[in-house]
């Protein structure tokens, strides 16, 4: 079974869609930040999966996750200042309620 | 010394254009004179050419190449054969009587000579230039400059006019523009060169009759072709003088010359497979906007109107793929040109002096400016189609050749002779003859001293001196229709 | 001087005046000098006209001089002269009568404001009349054709002050322009078939070139011209109502040379129509249909000028069926004599309105005493109404009685038959007239009638040509006309059948009008049933033409013109305007919800990985 | 030879920037001329290194005639926002350093993306390139705007990132390799596995967000309408040609067997283009006006780069200079228009040729150029874009494409009206706008670089060639 590469791709895939979800359903800013980062892990673990299981280089799968990882870190610093500007001005972090600009 | 005297007659306006921009607004009168100086320039250019060619061979003359675009197929070349020659001539007279008519403008002199004088450039472009590239720059330039003319200087619901005058013109040019691009690829030759294409360059029979009907409805549009002629009553009512008088001359003329230079010359299967559209197309031109003149009450739709209606002449003439049909078709385009440039010249001067355009409150005219009024009567009488003015010669040549082909259309076409007579006759006794009313507002004197009578005294010169000895005109044009011919 | 200088000098002195009026005689007080040179050069060009006839009269070859005016690969179109016979004559006429009626004219202007503009036109008109006459080919006397028909529309809206002459300056420009779209179309079939339209060439071998099919359709057409220029059955009501314009106009236009043109037209082309029967029996139809009609229509008419309008109408049918019958060279010998005697009558009816305070109505002509009218002028009035008449010693006797000679040696006895009506409803309705015009009123009004001495002359001389000049001319043109030197049984008994005609309709108009107490006006047609109503309204020719203009131009202008603004405008305003709708829609997906952005992306990438899975 | 490399320039200049983000007060003026100093400098290390070439860190990162032409592209629109953008009114004092920061750090972003040959520097450097972009969206001080532009362009962003990652791990699991060159040696083999097109696809999220394709340009109107205009001009223009040089990289290393993703190119130009000028026929507020326009333009360079020939690809490089050109113009002019940086209406324009002659000379030729009109670059770029769609066979494109150009011609020609003519405004209504004698400069260069590339194009056609001739 651990030797197996299917289980750690539905897992993989499973996250990405879970993760997806929540982008799309959740109301607070937060809870989409948060769904961003299930993303961004579920392409970690498929980099890990194939640097284990295929006969590739197995530093380039490593480093493609440190470098996500890093980005992601990065990513939400800068999404976290910008919620925080949008509550000051919105003082909600509800997304359906920003919709001044349309049309 | 072989001057290049053609690319002296492009730059010419556009060199003009640059210096009116860097002319303060306020002294109008250094503008107009440079304005005058450069239609001036292009005219004395215009009339070398006329002089210098020597009718008995058709392959283009004075070519220059300045540069190309490797691996494209683009190049700028010019060079210009008995087809252009009058046209050019055409060209410069309309610009030279439509700088001398807008003397006494005061809106704005500074932008408007600049845009006419770009408008001019075009169409001199498109007369010139060889190559299909700068072919359609040069076509659509000269459509640009009257979209912003009839913004700012027109009159009547001038915006809505403006706007379709320009996209109707440039949708017809999109179908140019994509014609052109299958050209290039059909023909081989990779090249946009129309000179090599014009010698070398075969198409297929299938391919020839999709290409001439594109051709056909795209320059169609611009020289107002039965279905896609609705923006130019419109588009000239709302016009100033001198932009409907350069559009309505020129550019139309610019839509017939496409069809003759590209399609009739390139696809003669396509032509043959068309020629019953093209007949229609003429002598639905002909009669209907014939008929729709005599309910009109402006005098500018009118005369945009019977300005439709010539064109169909030009069509009818073009359809006939005759020589004596072609020859009448070219004829007519000039003496169109410069008849339809003489009605806009009086109607404008009359709408200066009375303010109002409209029929029913213009009440004897001849009494009050006769000079004016004679003018109009004169280009009327062109328009007519009397004898001893060039309207007759082209009507004559084109409705022979329509005979020659099939009798139903000649009859038609003839038909239109008696349209023409009744509107034009209406107008003169609705508002030429008779007691001028008494409301009117025009002050005592306001006839033409021979200053602003300049230009119509040009104008009406020319349509003499063609009516009287059409000999001239024809030389030059019988040679290239042989030559366009040569596929049939 | 050559023919041919002497020639140029004929046809150009008109162009000539015409230039100097237009061009240098510009200025209010030069109208009278410019008056002057008109009639000046008019004359030298008659005058030189008349040297040429008599030089080249016995001549047998014709003058040809041509310079191509349009060639093209198919065609060729010359301008030139071709003087035979037949234009040599009819060039000599109209030279005299325009150089009569300028003269005349100038009395009849003196105090009008435009006789600069008129005497412009009359001048340029006689040019364009006379290089028509001249003209070598077809097409030259088509562009000619259509100057007549603007100098004449011109002329006619003379006065366009008043709006009549503008309605009847129209009517006859649009009238006699649907007319000449059939010589046109001739003009350009013979072109199509033949390559050239020289008239020698179409007299000598046209006819064998072309298929008798060919060659009836090209005369019908030609026809269709020659019926609207010379105002023949359903084209002729533009004529009565030109006279709205000048008397002298009409002296000149409507009865000598405009409208002879159509049948000088049909003399000319005579070789060519005679190849196809059918074509010669519509035109003797079409002329004796005319003929009878115009002839009722005069039969009550009250204003002079009218009725001579009718009888030029009606004469011009009867020429038009002679030549339909063949005899070609009376109707051409009665188109010359009759052109002398319908000048006078109109010069004089211009004398008769001036002198009855410019009312054209006969019966206030005739209240007016002998007094004030002038003998000679009604002693004219008789000279000109019995030549229309065809009275023996008048020169209408001689044509009149060569085409009743050659319709009896044609045995035409139906045509012949017509031919007598006419000729008795024709004596009638003039000798009322004369009758009426020439009572001795007892009105003397203090107007002193002392004609200038150059008025009188103008019209006595084409009375002298009436009476006696023809007479003198006759040895040499027997031969051409063939007038019999001797005349036959059958010639006397010709001779007997149309005076007696004749003089029966003057003893019935004598009857009526002619006795002290007689008091009439619509004399015998009161006491048929109907005619006086179908008169009134000119058998309907009028309604029928206002409403083939109304239904039938009016309807369709509109009609087009609605097609125009709610059809294709409307497709293509539509055309924008579901640019712009769609544009709203477009700009309204966007709704402003972050996540709705996302889900469109997400499912949009999705469908087009399921597409690229599957459809590969 | 890397010294006078434009990156280590882009990385001096953020240090330079970043060292005055430091200082407590900023002295605006002496900053603002130090700016345009400094992009120029950029911009003359771009021209130094155009013929560097070599391949670089285990060919991860290569300098061929390609990417150092886009390098000059990009570098010049950031010279061009920098020197247009020297007093930006709607940011506040002490921001402005972060501000010329963050542009600095993003074309620092582009430029290695354009040089990047492999999965991991392409997914830093794309990264990059974004955050600094998401970061200046808030900073212009117009409140609820700005705010929720910016939440728009960063939840959009990460979720097209977010996909992309997973893509690029999925083709990394396929292919075994991050080195594009492989990947696409691989391409012909792998068409048959469905998961394949999972992963390309998906990989292509990011950057169909950069060049706000179809499916990913809804936040494009948003974000312009909200965003500070010098910003807006640098992310239309200079950002969006940093995706295309990418898409290029990948077409041109794909060559051939590329051309199985027809159907969905063209299907996705129509879209871009038709949604594009359609919606900006009813725009009021000029910015929204320009951003469906920026969108059209968009599928005007997929419709070049779709053909893979030379002429396709050279005439997409081509118009995407012109295309630059236009639309930095474009929003300098809405700057000028605007009082105090905020949005300006189309009416705003009325009247403009009173207020100053030469600016709307300016508005008339950059708004004729981008709706294509000769003699100008943009007619001359999109006659070659279309004549090699026509000559690779897309006839039914080319006529789509030339039939959404004239339907775009509606609202650039009715701009350009307002500018020229002055119904409805009293006559003392208009105050002249002064231009600094700098700008004015800027003005004539742009008309006459506009005027004379379109006139003659062979210039610069000469350039583009070469770049990508190794290719073909």
């Amino acid at each position: 079974m651990i030797n197996d590469i299917t289980p750690y791709l539905i897992l993989s895939a499973a996250l990405f869609c879970i993760g997806l979800y929540g982008l799309l359903a959740r109301r607070s800013l937060i809870g989409i930040l948060i769904a961003t980062e299930l993303i961004l892990n579920a392409a970690n673990i498929n980099f890990l999966t194939f640097s284990r299981f295929m006969d590739v280089d197995k530093a380039v799968g490593q480093i493609f996750t440190l470098f996500v990882i890093a980005l992601a870190a990065a990513e939400v610093a800068v999404g976290l200042s910008i919620v925080l500007v949008v509550y000051r001005n919105f003082n909600t972090i509800n997304v359906e309620k920003m919709d001044h600009l349309k049309g | 010394m072989n001057l290049p005297i053609l690319s002296i007659i492009l730059l010419a306006p556009l060199l003009a254009m640059a210096l009116i921009l860097f002319v303060k607004e306020e002294n109008s009168r250094l503008i107009k004179s440079i304005a005058l100086i450069g239609s001036g320039i292009s005219f004395l250019g215009s009339i070398y050419l006329v002089l210098a060619y020597d009718y008995h061979s058709a392959e283009f003359r004075w070519v220059e190449q300045w540069f190309e675009v490797p691996g494209w197929g683009i190049q700028f070349i010019l060079g210009v054969d008995g087809l252009s020659i009058p046209l050019v001539l055409l060209t410069s007279i309309i610009i030279f009587s439509g700088v001398l008519v807008s003397q006494n403008l005061k809106f704005r002199v500074k932008e408007f000579f600049a845009l006419l004088l770009l408008l001019v450039a075009g169409a001199y472009g498109v007369l010139l230039v060889l190559d299909l590239f700068f072919f359609f720059l040069f076509y659509e330039l000269a459509v640009i400059p009257m979209f912003l003319l009839v913004n700012i200087w027109g009159t009547g619901n001038k915006t809505y006019a403006a706007n379709k005058l320009t996209l109707y013109l440039l949708a017809g040019s999109g179908l140019v523009l994509f014609g052109f691009f299958i050209l290039y690829f059909v023909s081989g030759l990779n090249t946009f060169n129309l000179k090599d294409m014009l010698e070398l360059a075969s198409f297929s029979p299938g391919m020839q009759k999709g290409l001439f009907i594109l051709f056909l409805i795209g320059f169609g549009t611009l020289s107002a072709t039965w279905p896609f002629h609705t923006w130019s009553p419109d588009g000239y009512a709302s016009a100033p003088t001198a932009a409907s008088m350069l559009h309505a001359a020129v550019l139309k003329t610019l839509g017939a010359y496409g069809i003759l230079r590209v399609a009739v010359a390139l696809f003669p299967e396509g032509a043959h497979y068309w020629q019953w559209l093209m007949l229609s197309f003429g002598v639905i031109n002909i009669l209907y906007a014939a008929l729709c003149v005599i309910v009109q009450k402006d005098l500018k739709y009118i005369v945009g109107y019977s300005c439709v209606s010539h064109m169909g002449i030009v069509m009818l003439g073009i359809g006939t793929l005759t020589q004596a049909g072609l020859n009448g078709a070219m004829f007519q385009m000039f003496s169109h040109g410069i008849m339809t440039a003489l009605l806009f010249a009086s109607v404008g001067y009359i709408y200066e002096a009375k303010k109002t355009r409209n029929l029913d409150d213009l009440k004897g005219l001849f009494k009050e400016m006769p000079k004016a009024s004679t003018f109009f009567i004169l280009a009327g009488l062109t328009c007519l189609g009397l004898p001893g003015l060039s309207g007759f010669v082209a009507e004559f040549l084109v409705i022979y050749a329509t005979f020659s082909v099939s009798y139903v259309f000649g009859s038609l076409a003839l038909l239109g002779l008696v349209l023409s007579a009744i509107y034009i006759l209406r107008i003169l006794k609705s508002s030429f003859w008779g007691v001028p009313s008494d409301k009117s507002t025009a002050p005592v004197g306001v006839d033409h001293n021979w200053k602003t009578a300049l230009p119509q005294y040009i104008l009406f010169s020319f349509l003499l001196l063609l009516g009287i000895c059409p000999m001239i005109l024809i030389q030059f044009i019988s040679q290239t229709s042989i030559v366009l011919l040569r596929g049939y | 001087m050559s023919h041919l200088a002497l020639l140029n000098i004929s046809v150009f002195s008109n162009f000539v005046a015409f230039l100097l009026i237009t061009f240098f005689l510009k200025k209010k007080e030069q109208r009278f000098l410019a008056a002057k040179v008109a009639i000046t050069l008019s004359g030298l060009g008659a005058l030189v006209s008349c040297v040429l006839l008599f030089q080249r009269f016995h001549l047998d070859i014709a003058l040809t001089a041509s310079v191509t005016w349009l060639k093209w690969n198919t065609g060729e179109l010359l301008i030139g002269y071709y003087l035979d016979k037949v234009s040599l004559m009819m060039l000599t006429t109209v030279c005299v009568i325009s150089f009569m009626v300028q003269m005349y004219s100038f009395w009849y202007m003196k105090d009008d404001a435009g006789i600069r503009r008129y005497y412009g036109t009359i001048t340029f008109f006689s040019w364009a009349m006379i290089f028509f006459v001249v003209s070598i080919d077809l097409f030259g006397s088509y562009i000619f054709w259509e100057l007549l028909g603007l100098a004449s529309y011109l002329l006619i809206g003379f006065w366009h002050e008043k709006p009549e002459p503008r309605r009847a300056a129209i009517k006859a420009f649009i009238m006699t322009r649907f007319g000449d779209l059939g010589l046109l179309a001739a003009v350009i079939l013979l072109l199509v078939k033949l390559k050239t339209v020289a008239i020698p060439v179409l007299i000598t071998a046209a006819g064998t070139l072309l298929s008798p099919q060919e060659v009836f359709w090209i005369v019908v057409l030609l026809f269709l011209g020659v019926m609207g220029k010379s105002a023949q059955f359903p084209l002729h009501s533009w004529l009565p109502d030109a006279m709205e314009g000048p008397t002298p106009v009409s002296a000149l236009i409507h009865s000598a040379t405009m409208v002879a043109a159509g049948v000088y037209l049909l003399v000319r082309l005579f070789p060519l129509i005679a190849f196809s029967e059918s074509a010669m029996t519509y035109i003797l139809c079409i002329g004796a249909l005319t003929s009878l009609i115009a002839a009722v229509m005069a039969l009550t008419e009250k204003d002079m000028k009218r009725i001579l309008a009718y009888s030029t109408v009606s004469q011009l049918g009867f020429m038009v069926m002679a030549i339909g019958a063949g005899a070609w060279q009376g109707g051409f010998f009665h188109l010359l004599t009759h052109a002398f005697f319908k000048s006078m009558l109109f010069l004089l009816a211009g004398y008769f309105i001036h002198m009855a305070h410019h009312s054209n109505d006969i019966f206030s002509m005739a209240k007016v005493s002998y007094g004030t009218k002038s003998k000679l002028m009604v002693a004219l009035l008789w000279v000109g109404s019995l030549a229309l008449c065809g009275l023996f010693p008048l020169s209408g006797f001689l044509s009149k009685e060569t085409i009743f000679g050659s319709l009896m040696e044609g045995h035409h006895y139906g045509v012949y038959g017509v031919a007598l009506l006419i000729s008795f409803l024709t004596a009638y309705y003039t000798t009322r007239m004369a009758f009426i015009v020439s009572r001795n009123g007892e009105v003397v009004d203090a107007q002193e009638n002392s004609l200038p001495l150059y008025m009188k002359i103008s019209v006595s001389f084409l009375g002298l040509m009436t009476l006696i000049g023809f007479w003198i001319f006759l040895p040499a043109l027997t031969e051409f006309f063939h007038l019999h030197s001797e005349w036959h049984a059958e010639q006397w008994v010709n001779f007997f059948i149309t005076t007696i005609g004749v003089v029966l309709a003057i003893g019935v108009s004598y009857f009526y009008f002619g006795r002290k107490q007689a008091t009439s006006e619509k004399g015998w047609v009161s006491f048929i049933p109907g005619l006086s109503g179908l008169i009134e309204n000119k058998f309907f020719v009028d309604h029928f033409w206002k409403w083939v203009v109304d239904k039938g131009v009016y309807r369709f202008s509109r009609m087009s013109f609605w097609t125009d603004v709610h059809i294709i405008n409307v497709i293509v305003d539509q055309v924008g305007l579901t640019a712009i709708r769609c544009g709203k829609k477009a700009a309204a997906l966007q709704m402003g919800q972050v996540q709705q952005y996302i889900i469109t992306a997400v499912v949009v990438s999705l469908f087009v990985v399921i597409y690229l899975i599957f459809g590969k | 030879m890397w010294f006078y490399s434009v990156e280590t320039f882009l990385v001096l200049a953020s240090l330079f920037f970043f060292s005055w983000s430091l200082r407590k007060e900023v002295h605006l003026t002496l900053f603002h001329k130090l700016v345009g100093w400094a992009g120029f400098l950029v911009l003359l290390s771009a021209l130094f290194s155009f013929d560097f070439r070599g391949v670089f860190f285990q060919e991860v990162y290569v300098m061929d005639g390609f990417s150092q032409l886009m390098k000059v592209i990009l570098v010049l629109g950031y010279f061009i926002t920098l020197f247009l953008a020297q007093e930006v009114k709607d940011v506040d004092g002490k921001h402005q350093p972060e501000f010329y920061l963050f542009l600095t750090t993003s074309t620092l972003g582009m430029v290695v993306l354009v040089s990047a040959k492999d999965l991991i520097t392409l997914y830093t450097a794309l990264e990059l390139a974004s955050y600094s972009l998401y970061l200046l969206i808030p900073m212009r001080s117009n409140g609820k705007g700005s705010a929720e532009a910016s939440i728009k362009y960063i939840l959009i962003g990460i979720a097209a990132s977010g996909i992309m990652v997973y893509g690029f791990s999925l083709l990394f699991g396929l292919t075994q390799t991050t080195y594009l060159n492989e990947i696409a040696a691989q391409l012909p083999l792998l068409y048959q596995m469905p998961i394949f097109w999972v992963a390309f696809f998906f990989s292509l999220a990011g950057f169909f967000f950069k060049l706000s394709f179809f499916p990913f340009h809804a936040w494009t109107p948003d974000v312009y309408e909200a965003g500070n205009t010098q910003v807006i001009g640098f992310i239309s223009t200079v950002s969006k040609i940093a995706g295309l040089s990418v898409l290029i990289r990948f077409m041109l290393l794909a060559g051939e067997t590329a051309h199985v993703l027809d159907d969905v190119w063209v299907a996705i130009a129509i879209a871009t283009m038709t949604i594009g000028n359609l919606s900006a026929l009813i725009q009021k507020d000029l910015k929204r006006l320009l951003a469906y326009s920026s969108i059209a333009q968009a599928g005007y360079l997929l419709v070049g780069v779709l053909c893979i020939s030379e002429k396709g690809i050279s005439g997409a490089i081509y118009y995407a200079a012109a295309y630059l050109v236009m639309n930095l113009t474009a929003f300098f002019i809405i700057s000028q228009l605007s009082k105090n940086g905020n949005n300006v209406p189309t009416s705003a324009v009325k009247g403009l040729f009173k207020r100053s002659p030469l600016l709307a000379l300016t508005l008339l030729i950059s708004f004729f150029a981008l709706a294509g009109i000769p003699p100008l670059a943009g007619f001359t770029g999109k006659w070659f874009i279309f004549s090699a769609a026509v000559n690779s066979g897309y006839n039914v494109l080319a006529l789509v494409a030339i039939f959404n150009s004239i339907i775009s011609l509606y609202y650039y020609l009715m701009v350009v009206k307002d500018a020229y003519s002055d119904e409805g405004i009293e006559a003392g209504g208009l105050e002249p706008i002064r231009l600094k004698p700098a700008y004015q400069i800027y003005c004539y260069l742009s008309i006459a670089v506009l005027v004379v590339t379109g006139f003659f194009p062979h210039l610069f056609m000469s350039l583009t060639k070469q770049s990508i001739a190794v290719f073909f």
